[in-house]
């Protein structure tokens, strides 16, 4: 945990428009680069760099363990709902055309959607790795 | 196939240079992989290899005097082929996936093994097997007595 | 034109620099920093090669997140990789004839940037109009990604899913046998054989 | 409600495993996270059979994902050829489960059991989506599905013995290069036709004649598949993973894994690149047959010399697996049905052996060599009798499924190639009586070391060992099942040319 104050203060400052930069990518993703995989890294990001830099325990507490691998497992089951919902709707597994009024507000929204889905799990999975891997020092057996 | 010819032939290199560069990296990769004993060095090797399995369906895509794949509208520009892109994009991923679990492995390789080099893990090995023989040894002279 | 041709030049001559290095060096952090330049030069790669969307995530995944992950790898790991004793001649062999079959075979690859080559003939026509008419959204790439082939990313979000849940699986409470056997085992057994 | 799950069968057999292992995940409760795998493994198994009904009715089921047509979107396949893959996946997964309730608990540790049959969960859905897709591209996502949880699996044996982590990383290193060179395969067929569907990969492939890099995209293929199919050169990674790996885990990986890369092996070989037939036959007669001969006798050399049980198994499952690439080699219809029989009959004998093994080795507390076995005959009647009829099964003895194999495999082989091919069969079968032999003497013979060991065999293990052994005797008496949907898989497989 870095005693230095300008570390700490810049963390604090610096989170909040890296998150920020992480949901514009998210929903940028249909009109330029951008998308699940990117936007799920750069919010991954924002919580490995304050777990850096208050410490392991203060990054767990504000993402406690549980609550992370809960998310982990909703992004992907979002991803797959969006898939069972097309089904039930009568159509292929993960067609969106039946989501919305028409088919093409359906692709709209079922490729913001599954994005989220991505997004959700991916930058879990991220920040579960990163203290799985800080934090085998701690706990080993 | 005319198209394979292009505009001149093609026993001049001109046009596939760039394909060999992507293939020595590639093989670079690979021998990281095959000839390095240390552990960790074999997971770079494999990160080097597959990034230039990715430049190289990303060559295939490039068309020249193409933009990014995004429509702009105007229906006279051309656009580079966007499905190696979506390949390349899962490609990425299940590389990283890949290099966290091997990680994951080596890091435990060298909290069980005490070193990450692969002559001393199968030197320990060979120690675990002669004692295990050892006892059993021991265990038919008693049963045969 | 010849400005691209620099730019590509330059950056290919970078890579294999680094690619060269690393073959070279023995310290585990210059290779680390160097696994990560390496992910950066092949993310500027992509960009002239108009893949902006590859790159961008090559840029955040590759360098970023696997750079993180070597790195808190590395702090459990020896610092100092082992001087190789045997020797490289046939990994060197295997290497060398498997990029000879692949040089043989790019004489009947497509010219790079042609743009009669099949691949820019067969469904990718569709792709594009499909994205602009069925699907309405300008970035092609996430049209395919989302929507035409789906199921890849969702295969792609399992793949994420389950190395996530494998390094939990390894990394969390984890009770081996230490050293398993007592025996008089020398630390560095490969050095005086 | 019924039809909807026929309509949408071929994609619900993949989903709902896979959404299952995302809900086991956050159980905390071990005993219910199994019960949720049982139930999900035997709707899965359920499922698989109401395919093999649709299949028989009309013979290939298509299901275009996303509802874009196939060669713009991921389109998948069931036809007479990928329900037997499909068939032996789900039911061994199913029997594995029922298996794994007494023996998970003892072998990894409390709180990461729900993981493990997350990634067990996984692990299965990875495997049927690589046997039902008809993408080339996405076969290579479900195909690291598959290969990172079975890598995660193995690791989970290093609370027994620490050799499993070094085990699963070569797995995980030598899977990866696999991958990545079929994934370079792909790209270059990619390249000069154009597109990913394997259907239309064919028809375009047919109107391209000697182009060097078709040559060299099959052979990338090939040679990844091959690593994750463990054919002999490229199998090093096979006996450790499957000797280390937790006991319930090397039931699964045994009997399922290897299938599902022969599965596509077949499937490249004789499906996608069958308009190139010069280089199909070039392939097969002077590359896959002799490795597959010297993988016969190597597995079984090995085997005989192997003290560490498990490890012997893996052994002779490269014997095994060399006896399938044999009859794919020949290339004859009747080879190729042999070559299925043999796929179903050997995940059934081995699934039934690791199953014997197992559950000795649950009741000693202690890893299985050849001399912890001996006495274990008298003192264990039904699991020993269950070991016998399965390694008779794996000699190939009459009245068992081996025999049904072999006997297959030989009047194919004696057909097309001749008596040596046959006479080289009988010979390494013959010599696989050898290792058997000498496991079943250590287990009746020998006097046992500590006769204070009562040991009660507790119903929930023995009945999926005696179920899978009663399989293997029903498919010894009355193989119709397998043999004419092995048949039916060669004629469509090779329908159009021999």
């Amino acid at each position: 945990m870095y005693k230095n104050p300008i570390l700490r203060i810049c963390t604090k400052i610096l989170f909040a428009p890296i998150i920020l930069f992480g949901l514009y990518v998210q929903f940028h993703g249909d009109f330029g680069p951008g998308g699940g995989f990117q936007a799920g890294v750069i919010v991954a990001s924002a919580f490995i760099l304050y777990s850096i830099v208050f410490g392991l325990k203060e990054g767990k507490k504000l993402l406690p363990e549980k609550i992370n691998l809960f998310l982990l497992a909703l992004g992907a089951l979002i991803y797959a709902g969006v898939g069972i919902t097309s089904i039930i709707l009568g159509e292929t597994f993960l067609s969106y055309n039946s989501l919305g009024t028409n088919a093409q507000s359906g692709q709209h929204i079922g490729i913001l959607l599954v994005e989220f889905g991505v997004g959700l799990t991916v930058s879990n999975v991220m920040i579960s790795l990163f203290n799985s891997f800080a934090g085998y020092e701690l706990d080993k057996g | 196939m005319n198209w394979i010819k292009g505009n001149e032939m093609i026993s001049s290199a001109m046009g596939i240079w760039n394909y060999w560069i992507v293939f020595i990296l590639m093989m670079i990769g690979l021998f990281i992989v095959i000839g390095r004993k240390n552990f960790l060095k074999k997971i770079v090797g494999l990160a080097i290899f597959q990034t230039s399995v990715f430049l190289l369906y990303i060559t295939f895509g490039k068309i020249t005097g193409g933009t990014a794949p995004i429509l702009t509208g105007s229906a006279s520009s051309i656009y580079s082929n966007p499905l190696p892109h979506v390949l390349i994009l899962t490609a990425i991923v299940v590389g990283v996936a890949t290099t966290a679990l091997g990680l994951a492995l080596v890091v435990r390789i060298n909290s069980t093994y005490g070193s990450i080099e692969e002559d001393d893990i199968s030197a320990q090995d060979l120690v675990d097997y002669h004692d295990q023989n050892q006892i059993f040894e021991k265990i038919n002279t008693k049963l045969n007595k | 034109m010849i400005t691209e041709l620099i730019i590509n030049a330059f950056l290919v001559t970078l890579m294999m620099g680094i690619a060269i290095s690393l073959l070279k060096t023995r310290s585990v952090i210059f290779t680390v920093i160097l696994t990560s330049a390496y992910s950066l030069v092949a993310a500027l790669m992509f960009i002239t090669l108009d893949a902006v969307d590859v790159a961008f995530t090559e840029a955040s995944v590759g360098a970023g997140i696997s750079t993180i992950l070597f790195l808190a790898a590395m702090a459990y790991l020896p610092k100092e990789e082992e001087k190789n004793l045997n020797s490289q001649f046939l990994p060197a062999l295997s290497c060398i004839i498997l990029g000879a079959i692949l040089i043989w075979c790019s004489y009947d690859l497509p010219e790079i940037g042609l743009a009669t080559a099949p691949i820019h003939l067969h469904i990718v026509p569709d792709y594009i109009l499909g994205s602009k008419n069925d699907i309405g959204i300008p970035n092609v790439v996430t049209s395919i990604l989302a929507s035409y082939r789906g199921y890849d990313t969702f295969g792609e979000t399992v793949v994420v899913f389950t190395a996530g849940i494998a390094v939990l699986a390894l990394l969390k409470n984890t009770k081996t046998p230490k050293y398993q056997n007592k025996s008089k085992f020398k630390k560095k057994v490969g050095k005086n054989v | 409600m019924i039809d909807i799950i026929i309509s949408h069968s071929p994609i619900l057999i993949v989903i709902c495993p896979l959404m299952m292992s995302l809900i086991v995940v956050l159980i905390p409760n071990n005993y219910l996270s199994w019960l949720i795998t049982l139930v999900t493994t035997f709707i899965t198994f359920l499922i698989s059979i109401l395919l093999y009904q649709e299949v028989q009715n009309h013979s290939l089921i298509s299901y275009a994902l996303g509802n874009w047509a196939p060669p713009l979107g991921i389109e998948y396949v069931i036809d007479h050829v990928s329900i037997i893959p499909l068939i032996i996946i789900s039911g061994i997964g199913f029997l594995a489960t029922v298996f794994a309730y007494k023996i998970m608990p003892s072998e990894i540790d409390k709180n990461s059991i729900s993981k493990t049959y997350s990634l067990w969960l996984l692990a299965i859905a990875g495997l049927i989506g690589l046997v039902t897709t008809g993408d080339a591209f996405n076969l290579f996502v479900f195909l690291e599905i598959s290969s990172l949880a079975s890598v995660a699996l193995v690791a989970m044996g290093a609370k027994k013995d620490r050799q499993a982590l070094v085990a699963a990383y070569n797995y995980l290193i030598i899977g990866a290069v696999g991958a990545t060179l079929y994934v370079i395969g792909v790209g270059l067929l990619y390249a000069i036709t154009g597109t990913l569907n394997m259907a239309d990969l064919t028809e375009r492939l047919a109107d391209i004649k000697n182009n060097r890099a078709l040559t060299a995209g099959f052979g990338f293929m090939v040679v990844g598949i091959m690593v994750k199919a463990a054919i002999f050169p490229l199998h090093i990674w096979l006996p450790r993973a499957y000797a280390y790996a937790p006991s319930a885990v090397s039931i699964l990986l045994a009997a399922t894994a290897t299938k599902a890369s022969l599965y596509i092996l077949a499937r490249i070989l004789f499906s996608i690149f069958l308009p190139s037939y010069d280089l199909i036959n070039y392939t097969l007669t002077y590359i896959i047959l002799p490795l597959s001969i010297v993988a016969m006798f190597a597995g079984t050399i090995m085997a005989i010399y192997e003290k560490d049980i498990k490890r012997l198994l893996a052994h002779s499952s490269v014997a095994q697996i060399g006896y399938i690439t044999l009859a794919f080699s020949i290339g004859t219809k009747a080879s190729i049905a042999s070559g299925f029989i043999h796929m179903a009959n050997h995940a059934l004998i081995k699934g039934g052996l690791f199953m014997a093994i197992t559950s000795m080795g649950y009741y000693l507390q202690k890893r299985i060599t050849i001399h912890s076995l001996s006495g274990l005959g008298k003192t264990m009647p039904i699991t020993f009798f269950c070991f016998v009829v399965c390694s008779l099964s794996l000699a190939g003895l009459p009245l068992t499924a081996g025999f049904i194999s072999k006997l297959y495999l030989i009047k194919a082989s004696i057909s097309s190639e001749g008596l040596w091919l046959a006479f080289l069969i009988l010979f390494s079968s013959a010599l696989s009586l050898i290792y058997l032999w000498k496991m079943i003497e250590a287990l009746w013979l020998n006097p046992s070391h500590n006769q204070a060991i009562k040991v009660k065999e507790s119903p929930v293990i023995y009945t999926s060992l005696l179920l899978i052994t009663f399989l293997n005797i029903y498919f010894g008496l009355d193989a119709s099942l397998i043999v004419n949907s092995s048949y039916n898989a060669s004629n469509l497989l090779l329908g159009i040319s021999k």
